[in-house]
């Protein structure tokens, strides 16, 4: 019953953030409503038992990427309304909801859903954690040290990026500009 | 001897290679000895051919991987022997005429990896390797036309290649499809000709497959309608590559009907047999319509050679050993006839840098040497009785007889086109009066050109007088294929046809 | 006696490739003389068969395989039996003849070695034609002859109009020759051989609806070479050639080539006696139909050759009518005097300066007085004057188609009889005798070489005497062809001579009486038929029109329209379809980003639907 | 009661509004938040099938997935800021030098 109420609740919540996110022309809203978001979805996790992801979730997104996102709105001088010029909304929204739809049809169609078997079944008696523990550092063993080293190189590309000096740039530009003008 | 074939497949394109090493000015001479020399192993191949085993001949067996049962397997049988003599003699000759001094060395050395993958197609018996020496030979070609023909030289080299490319695709999903038949019933995979002869497929799947195989065979022929890409082939190349063109390549497309299409799908092909006759007349009639309208001579003897295919595709579908054996006797000859047209013509625009026939008229009188061999090989050409062009035709004509005689006497109106196109192209270029000033101090042959044509010449008389060593070859190997598709013919009816167009009497 | 069968074949084909290596060399006097030696040769070996023959009968030979390939079987063979060794006779002793005349008629011609190397490559293929023993043997004569035809139809091939008749020539016994092939393949699938014995006794055991299509098939074949209607009007074209040649090709040898082959297949055309007689009929049609256009004609060469179309269709009655030996008889006679009509047209055309219209002519006896005689004597015997030697093998025809109840045929070659003695006087008179026209025209006459005049000798004494031949002929010849019994009265016999003679003998006064009187009115030639006659039924243009046309536009139509508007245009279509759609869809690359977005979401949402509408395991 | 059909809708909704998001936003950053919507609605959908089938695979995609996310941001941002450094602007209409 608590399972039910709380998985609408969060349901209701996690849409309407997301579609501020989606509408919102304030950046900061939108920011913000992203963050409650994710910080919902979590909520998912933990009703489906799977309490590792939902605190990872909570401290990578609401606390790492948010806090990132947040730095670069500072940055980008967002705090003024987004100006955008949408062009056929009404394409994108037949094709978000065309999707939605054959995802729906695949996902929950029985041909598919029948097919589907238990490669790691999960022993009833253990922990989640222990569980993802075991079979993080077994089977998915390699994957795991490869995403660490991406999350490296991402973490120095995102220094070296927001670091470089445009100086040289610039002056190509620049360059260019003067001899666009001579002509 | 015991790897000759592989010798005789790999040597040109070695020698190509080494080729890149050899000085500019020499590479003519180089070119010319390579082949020479290919010619040589090709005449020794024959001579170590025992004539009296029906069956392939010096075979080379190697698995490549064998998990999928790709092997490297030649083998030589009277079917593909003398089409790689031909292909090696056209080749040697077609090098001895050339006049083309822009990148020598170059064209020479496309035109010696050209030959070794049309030698390949001949001999080699593993399928997917065939496949991939029949889509190699378009590169070489494709450069020889690109590089070294005239005005509009891409615009027909990348149609003859796509043209080409397109009709073998479907041939890759046959031949793939294939395996997997022969997987499901043995067990096995294997890609090896010999094996899949063996294999009974049935008769639904077999109309599919013929159908795969029968289009890239078709624009390879090029049976109508998918001749357009060849007069702008042969429009545009140079003086060479028309003879290979049409002397070589165009006989792959003949060859893989009786070495795939007959004994692989036999009940498919009597099936097919009256459509794919039909269009062998259209092509005949249709051709020799189209060349009698032409202004230029080359495209005159481009369509000439889609009419005398037609007869070969004719005589291929007769089933019946006079047929066949004549059918393939008429790619020998058409080889050497049409190289030897297409090389005469190069003669002459050599001299005059046109092939237009209204610039010419009184040749006779100027250049009575070329206007000789020229004779000569349009007497062939129409198929003259004691010249080379009238045992393959009187043989293909005479076997589909046995099938049809309306048929036959629609096809045989070709030998009164032929007739007409021919002589009007001769009244037209060499009767008559010189009446353009440029003719009048044209040089009759010389001694290169000659020492090219002669052995043509030579050839056309020889063989018409006496094809029999060449024909009782040929004939013992496409009566044990005979043998074979009635043996292995699911439907009882198609072996009752085979039969019946293999024996005298009972005909209207 | 092998060798004398080789030697009277290969002799020309050497004399033919000796002279041929000095083909492009100005005249040498010694070709002439070594080709008219070697067909000399041919001749003699010719006759030590007809006299070996004579005495022990016919000779085989087989020489090699040819072609061989399923259960087809071709050897080179040669047979010399009484048929072929008449023919080889005749046609050796009318080359040996017209190759020595051609040494003086060619004299100032430049081609004059490349001439004889044809003119013996000819006499090669006309013997491997009556020598073959298998009809594709046959066949490779042929086809030979009908090459060396065009060759030398086309001999001043700087002339269009020779050119031009010498494709017509050979186009249409191509025609013919497909028909004949038809028969060839037919022969061979039913009886699964091509030599002549084993054929010939096949036939007799086949169904009699195929027995007649192979007929059919084969004179069809012999249509196109002996030039009968509708495949006729190569024939009088063919004149474009060398005097010499219409001498021996389009009077003496070839176009008599497919009398040769109906008399050759007599035991088949025996067994279906409604194809003979349909022969007999087109022979009887030709006969009177070619006559009636020589009647008109001003061409001295045409003239003749018609005559010669005309006297085809006497022996195609003959041979139709089943009278083989008769039907050979008529060919040997008239290949003496027809060759000879021509070889003295030569002369008289070589006096008048290649001058052709005999209306220009008149008078030339008084200059050529050896040419003269013997052209009357050739006419003569044309006419079928006894004794001259058309008298005896023309009468005997006649009397065949009387004998056979065939009064229709019979009253048709009565009729061509009397046009033949009309025309071929009016021939003469205009030419040798009346008013002298050519002074007009400053054509000084002169006779020719006395060594051609002598060559022509033989050839009028054949004439005169051939005649006489005619039982001992009979005698030799139906050992191996069928006795034609003739069963007329003594009396009916006598009258049919008598009434045919007279008719021929009124033509022939008829002739002498108008053109000695300076001939027909001029308001004749604006009758509708003699327009008719004139312009040879208009067949000639009506094939220009109907046939050569038509097929000129079609061609041109399907190269064009069909082609390269069709065919070509659809496979180019579907290159510029793919084309198309490469240069429309790179608009979608206009690097926003966000329509990328959006095309990425499009093909997302097409992967989805295949996943659903999809599935091939299912 | 819940079931694994109601996760799916669930997540179906969520894709499309990232979608939405995606195909409408022009600003690079509000691009940004897009793409986590996606994301974040896959990864339900990977939890809530691991938990229903009992297979702990799905969770496992959903942690590399996150890790992914967030070498995402780390390296997108750092090109946004390179690009706003250099254009002023970090509008996708301004990014048009793929123009073919």
């Amino acid at each position: 019953m608590y399972e039910i109420i709380a998985f609408y609740i969060f349901s209701a919540l996690t849409i309407g953030m997301f579609t501020i996110v989606v509408l919102s022309k304030n950046a900061l809203y939108a920011m913000s409503a992203l963050a409650g978001g994710m910080i919902f979805i979590s909520g998912f996790f933990f009703i489906l038992g799977a309490e590792f992801l939902g605190v990872v979730q909570i401290t990578v997104y609401s606390g790492a990427v948010m806090a990132l996102y947040a730095f670069g709105m500072m940055f980008f001088d967002t705090t003024r309304d987004v100006k955008e010029n949408i062009k056929n909304k009404k394409i994108a929204y037949t094709l978000s909801i065309l999707s939605a739809i054959l995802i729906l049809a695949i996902l929950c169609a029985p041909f598919f859903s029948g097919a589907i078997q238990a490669n790691y079944p999960s022993l009833q008696n253990t922990g989640n954690i222990q569980m993802i523990g075991l079979v993080l550092f077994t089977k998915y063993l390699v994957p795991f040290e490869l995403a660490a080293i991406m999350l490296l190189v991402a973490m120095i590309a995102g220094i070296v990026l927001a670091s470089k000096k445009m100086d040289l740039e610039e002056e190509m530009s620049e360059e260019c500009d003067v001899v666009k003008e001579v002509k | 001897m015991d790897h000759i074939l592989s010798l005789i497949v790999f040597f040109p394109a070695v020698a190509g290679l080494l080729g890149f090493m050899v000085n500019k000015d020499s590479a003519r001479a180089y070119g010319i000895s390579v082949s020479a020399i290919e010619f040589l192993l090709c005449l020794v191949l024959w001579i170590g051919f025992d004539g009296s085993n029906a069956g392939y001949q010096f075979v080379e067996y190697s698995p490549l991987i064998p998990s999928i049962g790709m092997s490297y397997y030649l083998g030589v049988d009277g079917i593909s022997l003398f089409l790689a003599l031909l292909t090696s003699f056209i080749t040697m000759i077609a090098l001895i005429s050339l006049s083309i001094e822009k990148d020598v060395k170059n064209l020479i050395i496309s035109v010696l990896f050209l030959e070794m993958t049309m030698v390949g197609v001949f001999l080699i018996l593993d399928v997917i390797l065939f496949y991939a020496f029949w889509e190699l030979s378009l590169v070489p070609m494709l450069y020889i036309i690109g590089a070294w023909g005239s005005a509009q030289r891409l615009y027909a080299a990348v149609k003859f290649f796509l043209y080409t490319f397109a009709g073998s695709v479907l041939m890759l999903v046959g031949i793939l499809y294939m395996a997997f038949l022969y997987h499901d019933a043995t067990g096995v995979w294997s890609f090896a000709l010999p094996d899949w002869y063996l294999l009974q497929i049935p008769f639904d799947t077999q109309l599919w497959l013929f159908g795969a195989f029968f289009l890239a065979f078709a624009i390879k022929v090029p049976m109508f309608p998918f001749h357009t890409w060849l007069p702008y082939a042969h429009g545009q190349a140079p003086t060479i590559g028309s003879i290979i063109l049409a002397a070589v390549l165009l006989k792959m497309g003949s060859y893989g009907f009786v070495r795939f299409s007959l004994p692989l799908f036999p009940d498919a092909a009597v099936y097919f047999l009256y459509p794919i006759a039909i269009i062998a007349i259209i092509m005949v009639i249709y051709a020799a319509m189209v060349a009698y309208a032409q202004e230029d001579m080359k495209q005159v003897i481009a369509y000439s050679s889609i009419s005398h295919m037609g007869i070969v595709v004719l005589g291929t579908f007769a089933m019946n050993a006079e047929g066949i054996t004549g059918s393939i006797f008429l790619m020998l000859s058409h080889g050497i006839v049409s190289g030897a047209l297409f090389m005469l013509v190069g003669v002459i625009y050599d001299r005059r840098h046109t092939k237009l026939m209204k610039d010419f008229g009184g040749l006779a009188s100027v250049m009575p040497g070329f206007a000789t061999v020229y004779g000569i090989m349009l007497m062939a050409s129409v198929g003259l009785p004691l010249s080379i062009g009238f045992v393959g035709e009187f043989l293909s004509l005479a076997g589909f007889y046995k099938v049809s005689w309306i048929m036959t006497l629609l096809a045989g109106t070709g030998i009164i086109l032929g007739a007409i196109y021919m002589l009007t192209l001769y009244k037209k270029s060499f009767f008559g009066e010189v009446t353009h000033e440029e003719n009048k101090g044209l040089k009759d042959l010389n001694g290169k050109e000659l020492t090219a044509l002669v052995p043509l010449v030579a050839l056309v008389v020889i063989l018409g007088v006496y094809p029999k060593p060449i024909l009782t070859t040929i004939d013992m190997s496409v009566k044990k294929m005979l043998v074979l598709m009635e043996k292995k013919a699911i439907d009882p009816n198609t072996s009752k046809f085979i039969i019946n167009v293999n024996s005298i009497g009972g005909t209207k | 006696m092998e060798k004398f069968v080789y030697i009277a074949l290969f002799a020309p084909l050497l004399s033919s490739l000796l002279v041929a290596l000095f083909a492009a060399r100005p005249k040498m006097l010694f070709t002439g003389i070594l080709a008219s030696a070697l067909i000399g040769l041919s001749m003699v070996a010719s006759f030590v068969l007809l006299i070996d023959v004579n005495a022990n009968g016919a000779l085989h030979v087989k020489m090699m395989d040819w072609i061989d390939a399923g259960n087809l079987h071709v050897p080179f063979g040669f047979v010399v039996d009484q048929v072929s060794v008449i023919m080889m006779v005749t046609v050796t002793l009318v080359s040996t003849i017209v190759h020595i005349y051609s040494i003086g008629y060619m004299d100032h011609d430049k081609s004059f070695n490349r001439f004889f190397s044809y003119l013996s490559a000819f006499v090669f293929s006309m013997m491997i034609l009556v020598m073959s023993d298998n009809f594709v043997g046959l066949f490779i004569g042929w086809e030979g002859v009908g090459l060396c035809s065009w060759l030398l139809i086309g001999f001043w091939y700087h002339k269009h109009s020779a050119s031009w008749a010498a494709n017509e020539a050979f186009i249409m016994n191509r025609i013919a020759d497909l028909g004949m092939l038809m028969g060839l393949f037919l022969i061979y699938w039913q009886i699964g051989s091509f030599q002549y014995d084993i054929v010939f006794a096949a036939v007799k055991s086949m169904d009699i609806t195929i027995v007649t299509t192979i007929g059919t098939f084969l004179f069809i074949g012999a249509m196109g070479k002996s030039a009968q209607f509708p495949l006729h009007t190569w024939l009088a074209d063919a004149m474009e050639g060398p005097t010499p040649v219409s001498a021996l090709i389009h009077a003496a040898t070839m176009v008599t080539a497919g009398v040769y082959l109906v008399i050759r297949c007599g035991e088949l055309y025996t067994l279906i006696p409604h194809i003979g007689f349909a022969i007999a009929s087109l022979g009887a049609f030709v006969a009177v139909f070619a006559a009636s256009m020589a009647l008109v004609n001003n061409d001295l060469k045409r003239i003749i050759a018609y005559s010669t179309l005309s006297q085809l269709g006497y022996m195609f009655v003959a041979a139709g009518l089943g009278a083989y030996w008769i039907a050979l008889f008529h060919l040997m006679t008239h290949a003496f005097f027809k060759s000879l009509l021509f070889l003295g047209a030569g002369n008289v055309m070589h006096a008048m300066h290649d001058e052709l219209n005999i209306k220009k002519m008149g008078g030339l006896y008084g200059s050529m007085k050896a040419t003269a005689i013997l052209m009357s004597v050739a006419s003569v015997a044309l006419a079928g004057i006894y004794p001259f030697a058309g008298f005896f093998s023309k009468d005997k025809i006649l009397e065949v188609a009387f004998n056979h109840g065939a009064y229709y045929l019979w009253f048709a070659l009565f009729i061509g009889a009397g046009m033949t003695a009309f025309y071929s006087f009016r021939l003469v008179m205009l030419v040798f005798f009346g008013e002298k026209e050519h002074p007009k025209y400053g054509i000084h006459p002169h006779e020719a070489q006395p060594f051609v005049i002598y060559a022509l000798m033989p050839l009028g004494l054949l004439a005169i005497i051939a005649g006489f031949f005619e039982h001992s002929f009979e005698g030799f010849v139906t050992r191996l062809l069928s006795h034609y019994e003739v069963h007329l009265s003594h009396g009916t016999e006598w009258a049919l001579i008598a009434g045919t003679s007279a008719i021929a003998i009124s033509g022939i006064a008829f002739a002498i009486y108008m053109y000695s009187r300076g001939g027909f009115s001029k308001s004749l030639e604006n009758r509708a038929c003699y327009k008719l006659l004139i312009n040879q039924y208009f067949i000639p243009k009506l094939y220009a029109m109907y046939i050569m046309r038509p097929f000129t536009v079609l061609s041109h139509f399907i190269w064009q329209k069909i082609d390269v508007k069709i065919v070509d245009a659809t496979v180019d279509m579907i290159a510029k379809i793919v084309y198309g759609t490469g240069t429309k869809t790179r608009q979608m690359q206009n690097g926003n980003l966000s329509d990328m977005l959006r095309w990425m979401i499009v093909g997302m949402v097409v992967l989805l639907a295949l996943a659903i509408f999809y599935r091939p395991m299912v | 009661m819940i079931t694994l059909t109601h996760y799916l809708v669930l997540t179906g909704i969520l894709f499309s509004i990232g979608l939405v998001g995606v195909m409408r936003r022009t600003n690079l950053l509000m691009l940004f938040f897009s793409t986590e919507i996606l994301l974040n609605a896959v990864n339900v959908g990977f939890v809530a099938v691991s938990k229903y089938y009992g297979d702990l695979s799905g969770q496992m995609f959903s942690f590399f997935i996150i890790a992914v996310a967030a070498s995402e941001v780390a390296v997108g941002l750092g090109l946004l800021i390179l690009w706003y450094k250099r254009n002023g602007s970090i509008d996708l209409n301004s990014l048009q030098m793929m123009k073919g």
